[in-house]
């Protein structure tokens, strides 16, 4: 592997020179003026600022709701905010189209037209570049409480970023593993790496100025059912690279898993390890704006409106209980399709009863299960932090690549042909997930052994081998209101 | 009789894997013979790999909503290629928001599907009726 | 108070003899051969007796749904409990209508023809008496997995027991402070208790042949909202009695008021205490079936779908927290009225969903406050328990009337005239719920100023007085999706 | 002017208690003289308690759903008493099961009620609601 992307900070100059292709990109671009920009963040109430919002949060002991969430027309996307708002929605998310995606603009151009004149709905998202600057800015003063961040595929990120921070977004999930691994399959991580570098830097450039804009850091997003800790160790190895370009917030993104002992100790041990390794590095000033607890992809599928409001109000009460600052949950339609705009006020609703009602209890439990999770949680992410660091000379960006070209770090179920995909999760007895096989993880033996006794457990109790047919039950049990897959 | 070679992969922009993993290992565990393009790939590319490896069937899936796009003329296409015999099927989440699954049947039929599956379809009863269908063409 | 009334075992000849002018109250009253209904219990499977469906959800580390349910009609009762059975309810209640409560067969027999005739729905529950021995069992039979059990008031509770158990049902709340507290203003309790008696006979009669039927001890129903303990401690109690008729099981209800740490702690100490006392007076070969967690009257008003989940399988998961054998929801549509069939399918799959999620993890969980909470509930159960059988020499039913006549038992908002409503209870800042008028009750000094410091801290964080109008803004705080009620 | 006199309780066989103890007391702190009859109150009681105490107005509770069996010719029994200027209100869920609010209303107000009140209902409204009807009639 030869690269000569580094984790090192961006000339500003450079970075000013590296912006004009990506603004001609289509004419919206050139509606950025970073001056303005910074101007227009400044005049910004606290309210529409995700860190300020976030460390709100935290003062308050409150647990907020981040959903998922976007429409085609501009109109139809303001409602659907205000909508958002009115459910007590802080955290207001602007997912793209997949056009978008693709920077296929005059496609979209084409496919606005239609949908206003048939009233069809067409896009799966918002095709915010296509609106630009000032349309967009309209999105942002709809509300009067909310943060809006735009959610991006790695072709767009680059010009939607340019356009969502003058717009007045102000947070982004700038993560270079996020798009490569989750949806893409021939680009590469370096690639990917490099043009998350250009987001950080623009992110750097504001802070600057003195407006914070934060990254939620998603880290490695697997597609597979594996255990987190590969997820978790690039949360922090993004988060280094966004504090080398300047940024000064980070959002620590937590994904759960459904069981309450690991997705506890998960949330526990994340931003402490975030915060040792930022300090360690020397980002002692970059804040950490708060927990975001995120429900992963566990397939809720066509099922009755009962099962559909238990599985993310369980992830409400989960995330309550950890005392996150945020909780992404799906819709009761997630299932379905694109939400209806009375499916996120319900599902909304319901998860905001059940975060008021735990949260202001303070309640504060223990629990020997959570700390021997957070225990092993902790082992495996400084093993692949450790490893990324160690191969990578102490720079996060060549430590990664070198550790993905390894299978340091690895995923199964990958639609990106650069990832090895060696390793396979399963569910242990109590819903925990397992190892099934390390590939070429380097994670100590003691770990490796209490993963191999806690998969035979189950092997011994179903009485079964733990293969491939039974992941595939465990990626649709929770759909099933089990806890475990079992066989039809 | 050789094993039957099918197509599969998710279709244009979308980019959701899982399934389309899962199908092709369960199709290859039948005994087929599993041609895997995996996401992100355009229409063309499922007509190529059918020509070049003589397919007999195209397992396509969209999850992202905006399969009906991607597919128009399709089924044209494949004719002009000389692809007049191979089976067309589709899985997924065929529109954007919730919908009636038979609406979207009804409209990939008309595009020129030949069978068309819901989210969190068995894969088992698909493998049946592709079976049975080669079998009316006297393909297996 | 001069009362002959005794907790002393009833002799067989003359309890038999007491039966007579009972089965005589309306003709289906002869249908009871209690020779033949011990035979027919006796050759029912083990998956409908109560006691043995609730050890079954014991071995298996499983929590049950016991929802409260029941319409007019036998063939609409038999789909409602098939719909129960369905949707994996093995508890099934029988809740009577109103009028059945009453004694008031004709005007039932007349509302029956007027509800087959117009097929609208004029009775709140199953008019089981009407239906008699014969009709009743048809219900029984309509299922393969469900233990019966009827919701009866005082007036009809000899009556309707002999019918229920005659017809396979195993499980009733004969308690004697359940109706006189909650649902009679001139009953005394001193009529309930005797009523009771000949239920807690009928139980033992039963039990001598080998036929187990429980009963769930409700204790005293608390109209108000007041610290559980007084109810906690007159399920012990009602136990008690039970016990000394010849009742072998027990089934410990513990109601839930909403806050995790109170809550988790009531169900720890209560089936503690119970085996102490019925051990301590000798009654060592009575067992308890499990715990019935419950949730408590907290008024879910009109509020839309949302709220209308959380508020349920919040109760569910706090039961399964508690690892209750069973738990006690209310359905969707709790404050519309008696719920549809549908709305009982989606209530119970929602919380099945989470009972079967959290349960089956085994999460183990210690916390201070629960504890905390424990040591507290503990102390006042104890003061109370030990009271009724100071006051009463030992004997539990002349202890119990005394401290009710004495304000030593007391609950607020009470119907029942003998009641002396000298107790307030209130919510303090963590939704934990507080005494705040004591009345007379017998507690230690220093419990009493735990709750001082509790409510004095709220009134100081709220910066107002915790007078009756927060009282009834804590009543509808839940409804509203909050902890605990602020000002409008 | 003396304060107005109203008989509160919950008819019939129903004993839910809680609603017509707070609506009692918010009468009382309200000014009214209030004669609180509690539950399982049969309708003629109340007759008799308003023509006792002379009585502006009778608020009645209901919730379980049986109510309108309970009230069947209450109007009229009034009237015969000679209560044909008492107002007569009534609260709480009004039918068995889930329904329409306004179908009760309807139903209520054809059996002879002035005034029909939904679950969950305003107590500082309905008192409000009973100032503007006593001084429509010259009462308070
Ligand atoms: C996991 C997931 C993701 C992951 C995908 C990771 C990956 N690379 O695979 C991530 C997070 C990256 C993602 C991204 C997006 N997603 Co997505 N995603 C899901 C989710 C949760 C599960 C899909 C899944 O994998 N299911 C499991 C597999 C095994 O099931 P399956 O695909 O149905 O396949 C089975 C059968 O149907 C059958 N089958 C499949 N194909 C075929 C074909 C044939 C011929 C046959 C016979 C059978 C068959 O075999 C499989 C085995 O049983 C669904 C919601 C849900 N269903 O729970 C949303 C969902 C599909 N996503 C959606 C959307 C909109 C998106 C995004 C556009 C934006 C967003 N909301 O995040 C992006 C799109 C990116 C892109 N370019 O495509 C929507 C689609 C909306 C619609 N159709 O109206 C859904 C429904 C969520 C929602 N409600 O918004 N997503
Ligand atoms: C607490 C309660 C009980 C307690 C009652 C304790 C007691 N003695 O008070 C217990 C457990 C004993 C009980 C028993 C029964 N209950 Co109940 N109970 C409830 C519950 C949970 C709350 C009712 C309540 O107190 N609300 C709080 C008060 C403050 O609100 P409110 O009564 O609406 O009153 C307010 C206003 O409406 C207004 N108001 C009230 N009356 C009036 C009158 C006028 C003129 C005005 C202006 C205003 C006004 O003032 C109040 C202050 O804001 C409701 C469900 C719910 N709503 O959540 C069911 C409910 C009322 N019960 C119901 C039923 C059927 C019963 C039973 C028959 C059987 C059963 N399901 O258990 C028995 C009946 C016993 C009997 N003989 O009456 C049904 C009624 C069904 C229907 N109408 O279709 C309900 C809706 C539950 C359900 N979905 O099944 N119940």
């Amino acid at each position: 592997m030869i690269t000569t992307l580094r984790n090192k900070r961006l000339d500003e100059k450079e970075f000013l020179k590296m912006r004009d292709p990506v603004l001609d990109l289509w004419p919206t671009g050139r509606e950025v003026d970073l001056d303005e920009a910074v101007e227009y963040q400044k005049q910004l109430p606290d309210s529409k600022n995700w860190h300020k919002l976030a460390r709100k949060m935290n003062a308050e002991g409150r647990t907020a709701i981040f959903p998922r969430a976007g429409t085609g027309l501009l109109e139809a996307q303001i409602r659907l905010s205000r909508k958002l708002e009115e459910s007590c929605v802080p955290f207001i998310p602007v997912t793209s189209d997949s056009y978008t995606r693709q920077l296929e603009f005059e496609k979209v151009d084409g496919i606005l037209d239609e949908m206003r004149k048939t009233g069809r709905n067409l896009l799966n998202g918002f095709p915010l570049i296509n609106y630009g600057v000032k349309q967009t800015r309209r999105l942002i003063e709809s509300v009067t409480v909310g943060a809006f961040n735009p959610r991006l595929s790695l072709k767009s990120y680059k010009l939607a970023t340019e356009i969502s921070f003058a717009a007045g977004m102000t947070a982004v999930a700038a993560c270079p593993f996020i798009s490569w691994a989750a949806y893409e399959k021939d680009a590469t991580l370096e690639e990917s790496m490099a043009v998350n570098q250009y987001v950080h830097r623009l992110i750097g450039y504001y802070a600057d100025r003195g407006v914070v804009i934060s990254t939620d850091n998603h880290g490695w997003i697997l597609t597979g059912m594996q255990p987190m800790t590969v997820n978790l160790a690039t949360t922090i190895a993004d988060a280094i690279m966004v504090a080398e370009q300047g940024g000064r917030s980070i959002t620590s993104v937590v994904h759960l898993m459904g069981n309450m002992a690991q997705d506890l100790a998960w949330i526990r041990v994340t931003p402490r390890l975030l915060r040792e390794y930022l300090d360690k590095l020397g980002y002692r000033d970059v804040e950490i704006a708060g927990v975001f607890a995120q429900h992963t992809p566990l397939f809720p599928m066509p099922q009755s409106m009962g099962g559909a409001f238990a599985f993310p109000n369980y992830t409400a009460v989960v995330a309550a209980l950890g005392k996150t600052e945020a909780v992404s949950i799906r819709t009761i339609d997630e299932a379905l399709g694109v939400p209806t705009e009375e499916s996120h006020t319900l599902s909304y609703e319901s998860a905001n009863w059940l975060l008021q009602i735990v949260r202001g209890q303070k309640f504060e439990l223990q629990s020997a299960q959570v700390d021997e999770e957070a225990a092993v949680a902790e082992a495996e992410i400084r093993a692949f932090m450790d490893r990324i660091l160690e191969v990578g000379d102490g720079d996060v960006i060549v430590g990664c690549l070198k550790c993905v070209e390894e299978g340091f770090l690895d995923s199964s179920f990958s639609p990106n042909k650069q990832v090895r995909d060696q390793v396979i999760g399963i569910k242990d007895s109590r819903g925990a997930i397992r190892w099934r096989e390390f590939g070429n993880l380097p994670l100590p033996e003691e770990i490796k052994k209490f993963h191999r006794e806690k998969v035979a457990e189950r092997e011994k109790a179903e009485g079964r081998e733990m293969d491939y047919d039974a992941l595939v039950q465990d990626f649709w049990a929770f759909s099933k209101g089990r806890l475990t897959g079992k066989p039809e | 009789m050789t094993n039957p070679t099918v197509i599969t992969g998710t279709v244009g922009k979308d980019a959701h894997v899982i399934g389309t993993k899962i199908l092709s290992r369960a199709l290859r565990e039948a005994g087929f013979n599993v041609v895997e393009l995996g996401i992100l790939t355009p229409p063309e590319e499922f007509i190529q790999a059918a020509l070049d490896n003589k397919a007999d069937a195209i397992l396509m899936s969209s999850l992202y909503g905006m399969g009906e796009n991607d597919v128009q003329g399709f089924k044209e296409k494949c004719i002009q290629a000389g692809l007049n015999d191979v089976l067309l099927y589709i899985g997924g989440n065929l529109s954007v928001g919730k919908h009636d699954f038979s609406e979207a049947e009804a409209t990939f039929k008309k595009l020129g599907f030949d069978r068309v599956y819901p989210p969190a379809s068995d894969v088992k009863k698909a493998i049946a009726d592709l079976r049975a269908d080669l079998k009316a063409k006297g393909k297996a």
